[in-house]
């Protein structure tokens, strides 16, 4: 295992400090308990707050800003934060009009943010994120992870709430935003946990893991690796599968890379996706393709697919200045 | 009697049989899950441990709070919630009612399992920890309405129904936590969760075991 | 190799056509000879024209746009664009005050570009970039590379072009920026070349290649593996040695990732090198990290350090609308 | 006379032993470069080659400048403009006077390496291309001045010199391109453009030596 760090413990308050010094006119970081919050305070809005294992920067660090979040809560390493950050964090932020925790759909995060809202003193509503399709929803499962298009739901919410809209209406877009957004993702290589020192799982050199998760876990498939457009091919299949949107849709699309895959195979991919989503009759609207949810050092891939309307495009443009994402001002 | 000297003694008993199984249960949760089980389950334990001195002069139910809310700062993820919620709900419940028959002592442990069981939802048979809890507080509230004291029968008992708890995780499919997404690939690996409850368990028993002679 | 891909000669075009599809509001792609343009040109300013080998992405596609790059030109991976490219380009792009050319300095672009300026029929002018340290520069040698601190050279410049300077003084700006401007990096893997299919070199797990290329050459030495702190030491060290900037001096400091180290990484290196360049008495007023140079697919980053005066900050900070840069509007 | 049959045929030996002698250069830009110059070469010889219909009514300078157009446009990095420039001041050189005697074959063939000179500004020792081209030149230019034909021992010669330049960069530091940044990292290993003409250069022999035949 190669990594720039000092010591494994001491790597991502290392980590934190660096980002919170590189964007200091954006953000404040408070350790012990580890929280982010805006560096210039909001008022008069709903608090939004996300958080969760650290190791998929910029989610959710790096969407910390005016049009976005209000307060981050990074947890160790693919570890879920704990509900004293998350009551810290709300105390910080929380100016009037409750607490809105989104949170990305794993037992760990939404125990620890349930914990958080049980004790909180303001008021609070939660949006879960569940947008991976790769593992079957089932009234047998805890329903499907929290993927890429946490950044979706995020981007519009933080939108919305930055308008001065209540709790209630910041939480039923989340959850629709939510329904209309399906993922998949595709590993090439697994990833290493520093505190583990070795990868994950392991891939051949002819293997790929579909419907991989952003932990490292593994994902519906091993199966042989295949050209772009044939991965983009299935990939695209199960999101359509389950959005079923109608000819004529328009439609976001995310490319997202898990950190190790160059933006050249991004845009390859973007290229394949989008002539195959136009065949079927979508538009595509807008698109982002990049390091948005990435797994430590992953290399690999997920589809992004959102199906629009007007509200929600006008929340994908209102401005944003975060670390990750930033238009219009 | 429920006393913070147990309490403490218990928590270092843990502390040094989860250090001491680093290798056993270290890779199930790469195998099934994100790496992370034995990190957190081992923060949370120096955690506990650590804070003998600020314990010590504390009342049992005082103490279970503190603990309970330590881990649940300190351990993250799932495991986190649940095994805070175990002592955070014996707090409750012992402040009450100190236990005093061994049948006392069942219920106040069935009572943390509940905690565990209302925060995450999980039954028998769905791949977690609550495959090794649930039967055990099961056959302890058993033997408890049938026996006045702990006796190393119990406590082998007790051991033995957390080994099979927890092998019998092994060829479950998981309908709980992140091995819910593996489908059949989580047959054949035991549930990390369970695995470190087992080690819990054992440590305890064997603690009192020891104790006993 | 595992890459994203179809075909490996089809790949760079595959990917162009992704870039130009997810940017189209943006740019716009011509092919045969390749190049890119911003979606709406620019009137009575200086052309700035930039390009080279792909595989350096978002180098220099991704900084196409309003307050930096006009055009760009993108040769096969690793392989410098020839003149036809950047003739069709300028012949595209220029708008009455001539065509400033930015090069990275490598034989293949600097002689690519030159031929190119001797068929222009308008006036242009170029600067090249050699803000890599790794090198010693001597008499013997064609010059230090360019590397990382192209990036500013291009925000810098391009902000001037915008505000209708002149071609000497675009170019002048260009060289004072380059000159104020030194970058190293270190590589923990080396990258592979699609037509290749294996890396160009190996690395083993206790090794690091100091002062490696952007193309996969091979840097200053192979050494062994060392904590963050060091690494990040040697390089802040070399890069003092050659800017040698007095206490109290203003700096930007730029994390650049190679592509497969990640962000949490990243911010890590930033974590160490603010606080040792801070401990020089060095202040540091703008920051960037992120994957903004990079080499394929390979894992390592790079510090530079560009000397600030008030014309640099305020050319870097004023409005740009890029695919990777984006502030202000 | 340099026939534009001449040039064509020169043009598809080239091809052919580069594609031939693919495993003896493809991993010389590897060692000391970016990995690029053997298929950067592949592709300029192949739309050269493919060039033929185009060319074949074309009077000799108008073949050679749309040659070294089109590799100039197919090549790219170093070796691009080098290359072209061989062609295109040949080009220019033929156009103004067709070489008749060995001598003036030998001058234009100076014309075009002193081409690549102007454009990489590189001499013998700096572990380029040139350390094969110059010394070629050089004993073309005298062999021309003492004998009136081309002939086997000419070709021969010619041959044992580029194979001896190419080999005389394998101890030598780089100052020009890209393996410069290497320093003493750079000995030991042949350059990759030197590599590649010794293969043209015999592959234009061996086409003449077959044709002596
Ligand atoms: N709903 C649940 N109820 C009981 N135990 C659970 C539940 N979800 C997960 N677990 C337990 O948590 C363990 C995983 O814990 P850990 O790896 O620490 O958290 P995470 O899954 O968030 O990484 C599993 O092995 C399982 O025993
Ligand atoms: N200034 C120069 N003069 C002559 N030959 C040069 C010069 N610079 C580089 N070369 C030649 O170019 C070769 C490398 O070509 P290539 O790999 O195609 O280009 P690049 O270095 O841009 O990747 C070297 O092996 C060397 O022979
Ligand atoms: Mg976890
Ligand atoms: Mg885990
Ligand atoms: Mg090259
Ligand atoms: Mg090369």
């Amino acid at each position: 295992m190669k990594k720039f760090m000092n010591q494994p413990d001491t790597m991502l308050t290392e980590s934190l400090q660096g980002f919170a010094a590189a964007h200091a006119d954006l953000v404040t970081l408070q350790l012990e308990p580890n929280y982010l919050v805006r560096a210039k305070k909001a008022q008069n809005k709903v608090a939004v707050i996300s958080g969760g294992g650290s190791g998929h920067e910029p989610l959710h660090s790096g969407l910390l800003g005016y049009g976005m979040l209000d307060a981050v809560c990074p947890g160790f390493v693919f570890t879920s934060p704990s509900p004293d950050q998350m009551l810290a964090a709300a105390e910080a932020v929380e100016c009037g009009k409750g607490v809105l925790f989104i949170v990305k759909n794993y037992a760990g995060d939404v125990m620890n943010f349930e914990m958080a809202a049980e004790m909180l003193s303001c008021e609070s509503a939660t949006v879960l994120t569940s947008d991976d399709v790769a593992v079957e929803n089932s009234t047998y499962t805890t329903g499907r992870r929290g993927v890429a298009g946490t950044v979706i739901v995020e981007k519009v919410v933080g939108s919305l709430a930055e308008t001065g809209a209540d709790l209630a209406t910041c939480k039923a877009l989340g959850d629709r935003v939510n329904r209309r957004t399906a993922s998949m993702g595709v590993a090439l290589t697994s990833c290493t946990v520093p505190a583990a020192g070795k990868p994950t799982f392991e891939l051949g050199e002819q293997e790929l893991e579909m419907g991989v998760g952003i932990h490292g876990e593994p994902g519906r498939r091993r199966e042989a690796m295949r050209p772009a457009d044939e991965i983009v091919a299935d990939l695209v299949k199960a999101i359509l599968h389950d959005l079923a949107p109608a000819a004529g849709s328009e439609i976001l699309l995310l490319v997202n890379g898990f950190a190790a895959t160059p933006l050249m195979e991004l845009y390859l991919l973007y290229n394949s996706a989008a002539r195959l989503l136009q065949s079927h009759g979508l538009i595509i609207s807008r698109s982002l393709v990049g390091n948005y949810t990435t797994a430590l050092d992953m290399a690999g891939a997920s589809i992004t697919v959102c199906l629009l309307d007007d509200e929600i495009k006008q929340h994908w443009d209102s401005p944003v200045h975060t670390a990750a994402l930033r238009w219009g001002m | 009697y429920v006393k913070t000297d147990f309490i403490l003694a218990a928590i270092d008993a843990v502390n040094s049989a989860i250090l001491s199984h680093e290798a056993d249960i270290e890779g199930l949760d790469r195998d099934i899950g994100d790496g992370d089980h034995y990190i957190n389950i081992k923060r949370g334990c120096a955690a506990a441990a650590a804070m003998r001195p600020e314990l010590e002069n504390l009342t049992p139910d005082a103490a279970l709070q503190k603990i309970g809310m330590k881990l649940l700062s300190s351990i993250g993820g799932a495991s986190g919630p649940l095994v805070a919620s175990f002592f955070l709900e014996m707090a409750k419940a012992i402040k009450l009612k100190q236990p005093v028959s061994l049948a006392d002592h069942a219920e106040l442990f069935a009572t943390g399992v509940a905690g565990i069981q209302h925060r995450g939802k999980a039954q028998v048979g769905e791949k977690t920890m609550m495959d090794v809890l649930i039967p055990v507080s099961a056959l302890f509230t058993q033997l408890a309405s049938t026996h006045a004291e702990i006796d190393a029968d119990i406590l082998n008992a007790i051991k033995a129904e957390a080994e099979k708890g927890m092998l019998a995780t092994r060829d479950m499919l998981a309908t709980k936590g992140r091995a819910a997404g593996l489908g059949e690939r989580a047959i054949g690996h035991i549930d990390p969760g369970a695995k470190s409850c087992q080690v819990m368990i054992h440590a305890v028993c064997d603690m009192l075991l020891g104790q006993a002679h």
